[in-house]
């Protein structure tokens, strides 16, 4: 259990590392000194220039070896100083995000949740009848392959333009500034409700396809045969079924956050819901190099959070890997 | 009255080309307190013969012939309706026993949750359950161990218990020895004659390639080729007189400690046995056996009954009888 | 059993692949939207960037898919970013296969240290959110062409592939056949290469499929955010205009719905083709 | 011929190999020019993975083996091809043994491509009929067929006619007949005798069937946990077996000519750690009267010239114990 705990660890770290260093390397690497196009846009203002230019010597720092730039980004990093956004100057990056992370927590992780348990379910009782599961089959797979975008443009057209039942942009209304009342609240779920559908929905589709499948593999297995050949009724063997396919489902979710993270970052986009992923899009556009350092920086912790998470619960549910019978799944 | 009683049984297997007659025919029954081993090469239709007794479902199709225990007329062709006796009044140690445990449920869950779907509370039976434990040398802390924690002969042995526990009147043993040591081999067939012996089996089939163990163990002998009963009788019969060919060479092609190339050259069956796609008319043996005659070719032979229930399915053998 | 299947497989494949549902609607889905990659731009007089109608106007006999807020002829846009799409999608898709493949096949088969070290750096890019890592080198790239986008996602796409390639290979080589090619003196290359790759070829096969629409997906979403190809046309791209130009508020229906609805048919059939060939390839799931 | 001196297998297991496991400790034996060794154990014993290494499958923690007097492990490019074309291997399971999307004769093709490419077809497929002849296969009986099409004594005796194809001095068959049929099984054994006589052939057959291994063997060694527990001349073996292990595995083979006595035979023991002392010590009808079994490992020492047993009490009952002898056949005192 350890061991497994340590590899999975270990591999975090690594990521962490490289995804820092790639966050280092690109702006310097790439053709066409993004640095320099991002100081001449900021020096439409005076200010930002010079507030611009202290980070820039003080992280970057030109001036020294290109190892103590490094070091001096990973200082930079620990400390939380990931520079000055120059699209919303002269709010520091950090200041930007932290504002953002309610957001997409918030459509992101009940979307992620409910979609997992509900899909698991469906895609279990859709296994069991023939009618059912040619049905659900092709409907599941055509969710899945169904563009984020796509669906919330639809749903934002269908629910939003045309019943007028919901908003189709911004996280609250124009007219309100953001404070704590039940009126706040309900206006906040209201512009919530369609991009946490459009996000569920299409992960639905994938969990309950991944579901079926595994389900129809377990069926096949020796001790189905076993369980049969005991005269157990349906029932038991399908919850046997269901709680063997369940682990690899939960493997699925950990390799599955980093499309997922990418699905809401164009649901937000579509939605003007103003997450991580909106302000990452807003700040390509902008080329605000500060930004999009800080919001990858942001989204690859987010995920290497969410995928211990996960692990740790594999851990709970499969007690191969708790009594260290393998060594990875 | 005969504990089991199998009359004509046929069971075919469906395949894209056609219906494979696996078991093609077989009658025979067991009395009570009887260890019947059931012999011949793979393919031969023992496995179909112990597994549609039990379960039997697609790609098997049942095809005619009835099954009686203990009074009963067993419904093999439902698989529903069979739920009833499975478990209870007939039950299986299937070859691949050391894979039959889900690997994600402690042994005493997959007890429990078994022994509910009949009815039975788990906590009523801990008792019991510790001294079968006991008959099969297994410590009572495998049931709170995950299957994948126990070797492979445990988990064998932790499904003979399973398996047995609701005292079926007859038991199945399909191949259970093939993968084992010789030294378990032993102790794990002495712990089927030992399940007979206190009663927690009333009869029982031991299917095995093995001769020479069913030797040590069994009361009688049915040995099986291309589909069809050849010989069956009691175990000393079977093995120092047998009657039908086919019996004789697989006997004789079996070394023994004391054997030695050098000294005695013993030899195989010759030729294949043939395809049960569509197996040949008249006697299925008869292209490999040097008494075949043109009757042979033409009739699938008489199986004759003999005193004592002995069963010889062969015209060769038919003719020096009478 | 043995020795009673006397057909040669590929007949038996071919007779499954007919029975199969799932195999035919998927492949029929795939072939419709090749022919009208390959037709759609002969059927229409228009470029996709012209201006050549009154502005938004639905569906009509002249403009079939209506018009953009400009007067562009949605149809014209359709048809012409098909052709992207299975670009990209063959070539991320078939780079990321082949990759993957490469480096699966190469962790498995030599174990040891390499194997310590390719599975290590695998499960690193698997858990880096690929999109994100995509948005930022596309942010920074000043031009971009289909082809680049295809190597970007052939390139961050491939890790599933190699953890799965990896697993096969681990179990084809404890097969006894890799060890008499072994004993035959055959060099470790030509044994993945003919012994143990012919077996997966249906994994294979099932993989490219899965990346193909991997690809396709991801390229979309690329193009959506603005991040696609510089110059041309396609289906990401008419959504982004679409969703910019205020279709959502005006509307404009015919302007979104089209190259949306074209990817999630086209790739889930590409995933129901999946299943039919799993069901086939695995005779465990076929149904009698 | 081949020689085994000290070979020693230890298997790294978990992350950068942690645990350690010794499957082969210290086994040293000989094969002669035309001579049949049994190597005996239960599954777990180390007899595969001893079939292994000699095949160069699996690499040799510590020891050698030698070939002819050279360490095979150095063997590298042509030395190596030159060292399959002598030594060869036939294994458990022939249904696996063939690649199953191919046709079963591929096996030959890929001894010609990497053996004998100058050879034109006509020349080759004289060569595969003979040997096909040799093993007692009809060549168009078998030739351009899928391995679920042939029976596994026909696919056994294809593998054994593939080894055939190269001038093979040492045959590896490592429990080629456990997956048979009994009446398949015989025929195969008596090809594999045949051979021995008519070509010289030396095999190590590995097995845990002790009846076949007699019928066949000259010599038989008997393997526990790793350990040679027995070893000699196979009537010596078989008739007056001395490690209670070698009595034991007797005991519990199931006979045509007499049934089962009321010996004890326990199940097989939980692998645990050797910790030192004997290896069988727990499972040891004798071990509770020996102090000694527990605390100190025996080592292999003659009984008479082709006998010798590792066994505390029953050494001692050995004519002629020399430490001469122990040493030089190379078995250590923990």
């Amino acid at each position: 259990m350890q061991r497994y705990l340590a590899q999975k660890l270990t591999i975090y770290i690594l990521t962490f590392f490289l995804a820092v260093t790639i966050d280092w390397i690109i702006p310097r690497f790439m053709p066409g000194n993004p640095v320099q196009t991002m100081l001449s846009r900021a020096a439409l203002r005076a200010e930002a220039v010079e507030v611009m230019r202290g980070y820039y010597l003080r992280a970057f720092g030109l001036d020294v070896p290109v190892w103590q730039q490094y070091l001096n980004f990973w200082k930079a990093v620990f400390h939380g100083d990931l520079g000055v956004s120059v699209y919303l100057f002269p709010k520091p990056v950090i200041r930007v995000i932290a504002e953002a992370i309610p957001y997409t927590l918030a459509i992101l992780v009940p979307a992620i949740v409910l979609s997992w348990i509900a899909g698991n379910k469906f895609g279990a009782f859709a296994a069991r009848r023939r009618w059912l599961d040619n049905t659900v089959l092709p409907l599941g797979y055509f969710l899945t392959a169904t563009p984020y975008m796509w669906l919330g443009i639809l749903l934002a057209w269908g629910f939003g333009v045309g019943l007028g039942w919901f908003p189709i942009a911004g996280g609250y209304s124009f007219a309100m500034t953001p404070h704590l009342s039940w009126k706040f609240v309900l206006d906040l779920l209201w512009h919530w409700f369609l991009p946490f559908v459009s996000l569920f929905l299409v992960m639905f589709g994938g969990w309950a396809i991944g579901m079926r499948n595994m389900i129809i593999y377990e069926l096949e297995a020796d001790y189905v045969q076993y369980l049969e050949s005991l005269g157990a009724p349906r029932k038991l063997i399908r919850r046997y079924a269901f709680r063997n396919a369940v682990l690899p489902q939960i493997t699925g979710l950990a390799l599955q956050i980093g499309t997922i993270a990418a699905g809401a970052v164009v649901t937000e986009t579509v939605f003007s819901y103003p997450g991580i992923g909106k302000l990452l899009v807003e700040a390509i556009q902008n080329q605000d190099y500060f930004l999009i350092q800080g919001c990858f920086l942001f989204i690859i912790i987010g995920v290497l959070l969410a995928n211990l998470i996960v692990d740790i619960a594999y851990l709970i549910v499969d007690p191969r890997t708790r009594r260290g019978m393998v060594g990875e799944i | 009255m005969p504990l089991l009683e199998v009359q004509d049984l046929r069971v075919y297997y469906q395949t894209i080309r056609g219906d494979v007659k696996a078991l093609d025919g077989a009658s025979f029954s067991l009395a009570e307190g009887e260890i019947m081993g059931l012999a011949g090469e793979s393919g031969c239709g023992k496995s179909t013969l112990g597994r549609s007794l039990v379960l039997l479902k697609p790609p098997m199709k049942y095809v005619e012939g009835r099954v009686t225990l203990e009074d009963f007329s067993l419904p093999i062709w439902d698989r529903e309706k069979m739920n009833a006796f499975r478990f209870s009044k007939i039950s299986l140690i299937p070859q691949y026993a050391m894979n039959a445990l889900n690997p994600t449920r402690k042994v005493k869950k997959i007890f429990t949750d078994i022994l509910a779907t009949k009815g039975i509370k788990g906590s009523q039976v801990l008792p019991e359950l510790r001294r079968r434990l006991e008959m099969v040398e297994l410590p009572l802390d495998v049931l709170n161990m995950y299957p994948i924690e126990l070797s492979g002969g445990m988990k064998q042995r932790v499904v003979m218990v399973l398996s047995t526990f609701l005292n079926p009147s007859l038991l199945i043993a399909d191949e259970i020895t093939s993968a084992l040591d010789v030294s378990t081999q032993r102790a794990v067939v002495k712990m089927l004659v030992d399940f007979r012996d206190r009663r927690v089996v009333r009869a029982m089939i031991v299917i095995t390639h093995d001769i020479s163990l069913l030797y040590q163990i069994a009361d009688s002998i049915l040995v099986m080729y291309a589909g069809k009963l050849v010989e069956k009788g009691t175990t000393e019969e079977i093995l120092r007189a047998p009657k039908h060919p086919y019996t004789r060479f697989l006997i004789a092609s079996l070394p023994d400690i004391g054997v030695r190339y050098g000294e005695r050259k013993l030899e195989g069956v010759p030729g294949c046995p043939p395809l049960l796609l569509q197996p040949p008319r008249g006697c299925r043996f008869r292209e490999r056996c040097p008494h075949a005659f043109e009757k042979c070719l033409e009739e699938p032979p008489f199986v004759a009954i003999g005193p004592s229930g002995r069963q010889v399915a062969c015209w060769q053998a038919l003719e020096e009888h009478a | 059993m043995k020795g009673e299947k006397g057909k040669k497989p590929k007949n038996e494949f071919l007779y499954f692949a007919w029975r199969n549902w799932k195999l035919r609607l998927g492949l029929a889905i795939v072939l419709f939207f090749v022919v009208l990659a390959i037709v759609g731009p002969r059927l229409t007089p228009h470029q996709p960037w012209a201006y050549v109608g009154p502005p938004a106007r639905p569906p009509s006999k002249e403009f079939w898919f209506g018009t953009t807020m400009f007067g562009q002829d949605v149809f014209t846009q359709f048809v012409y970013g098909l052709y992207p799409v299975f670009l990209v999608g063959a070539l991320g898709g078939g780079l990321a296969t082949l990759i993957g493949t490469a480096i699966g096949f190469t962790a498995g088969y030599r174990g040891g240290w390499v194997d310590e070290i390719l599975n290590t750096f695998t499960n690193v890019v698997l858990v880096i959110p690929t999109l994100a890592l995509l948005l930022i080198i596309a942010a920074y790239l000043g031009v971009r062409s289909f082809f680049i986008q295809a190597v970007f996602i052939g390139c961050t796409a491939w890790p599933w592939t190699a953890r799965a390639v990896r697993a096969q290979t681990l179990s084809l080589k404890a097969r006894e056949f890799v060890d008499l090619a072994r004993i035959s003196a055959a060099r470790p290359t030509k044994i993945i290469l003919t012994e143990i790759a012919p077996n997966m070829l249906s994994y294979l096969v099932m993989v490219f499929i899965l990346q193909f629409g991997g690809a396709i997906l991801n390229a979309a979403t690329l193009d959506f955010i603005g991040l696609g190809p510089t110059r041309g046309i396609s289906l990401g791209l008419m959504m982004q205009m679409a969703l910019l130009w205020g279709a959502l508020p005006l509307g404009l229906w015919w302007w979104f719905v089209p190259p949306g609805l074209a990817i999630a048919l086209l790739v889930g059939a590409l995933y129901i083709t999946n299943v039919g060939l799993d069901e086939i390839f695995n005779p465990k799931l076929r149904e009698m | 011929m081949l020689e085994l001196e000290r070979v020693t297998k230890i298997y790294r297991l978990g992350v950068l190999g942690r645990k350690a496991l010794k499957a082969v400790d210290s086994v040293s034996f000989t094969v002669a020019r035309g001579q049949v060794i049994s190597l005996i154990g239960e599954s777990g014993s180390g007899k595969t993975t001893i079939g292994r290494m000699i095949l160069r499958l699996t690499p040799v923690t510590f020891g050698r083996i030698l070939f002819q007097g050279a360490d095979i492990s150095k063997f590298h490019g042509l030395a190596l091809k030159n060292y399959y074309r002598r030594v060869q291997g036939v294994f458990q399971d022939p249904f696996s043994s063939y690649n199953p999307i191919f046709k079963a004769d591929r096996i030959f093709n890929i001894v010609q491509r990497e053996f004998f490419p100058h050879l034109t077809k006509g020349e080759w497929r004289e060569r595969v009929a003979n040997a096909l002849c040799s093993v007692g296969l009809e060549p168009g009986e078998v030739l351009g067929k899928y391995p679920h099409q042939l029976s596994g004594g026909q696919l056994q005796r294809l593998l054994i006619a593939r080894a055939m194809l190269l001038e093979i001095q040492f045959l590896v068959a490592d429990e080629i007949l456990s997956m048979l049929d009994a009446s398949t099984r015989i025929d195969v054994l008596n090809l594999l005798a045949e051979l021995k006589r008519i070509r010289d052939l030396a095999v190590l057959f590995i097995t845990h069937d002790l009846s076949l291994a007699y019928y066949i063997s000259d010599e038989a060694i008997i393997i526990y946990r790793g350990y040679i527990v027995e070893q000699g001349a196979i009537e010596k073996v078989f008739v007056s077996p001395l490690h209670p292990y070698t009595r034991m595995l007797l005991a519990a083979v199931p006979r045509l000519d007499r049934k089962w006595g009321p010996a004890e035979v326990g199940l097989k023991a939980q692998e645990g750690k050797i910790v030192g002392g004997c290896p069988y010590h727990d499972r040891c009808l004798h071990a509770e009267k020996e102090e000694t079994c527990k605390h100190l490992k025996p080592s292999l020492v003659f009984v008479d010239d082709r006998h010798s047993v590792a066994c505390h009490p029953m050494g001692r009952l050995a004519k002629g114990v020399s430490h001469g002898t122990s040493e030089a056949r190379g078995t250590s005192v923990a």
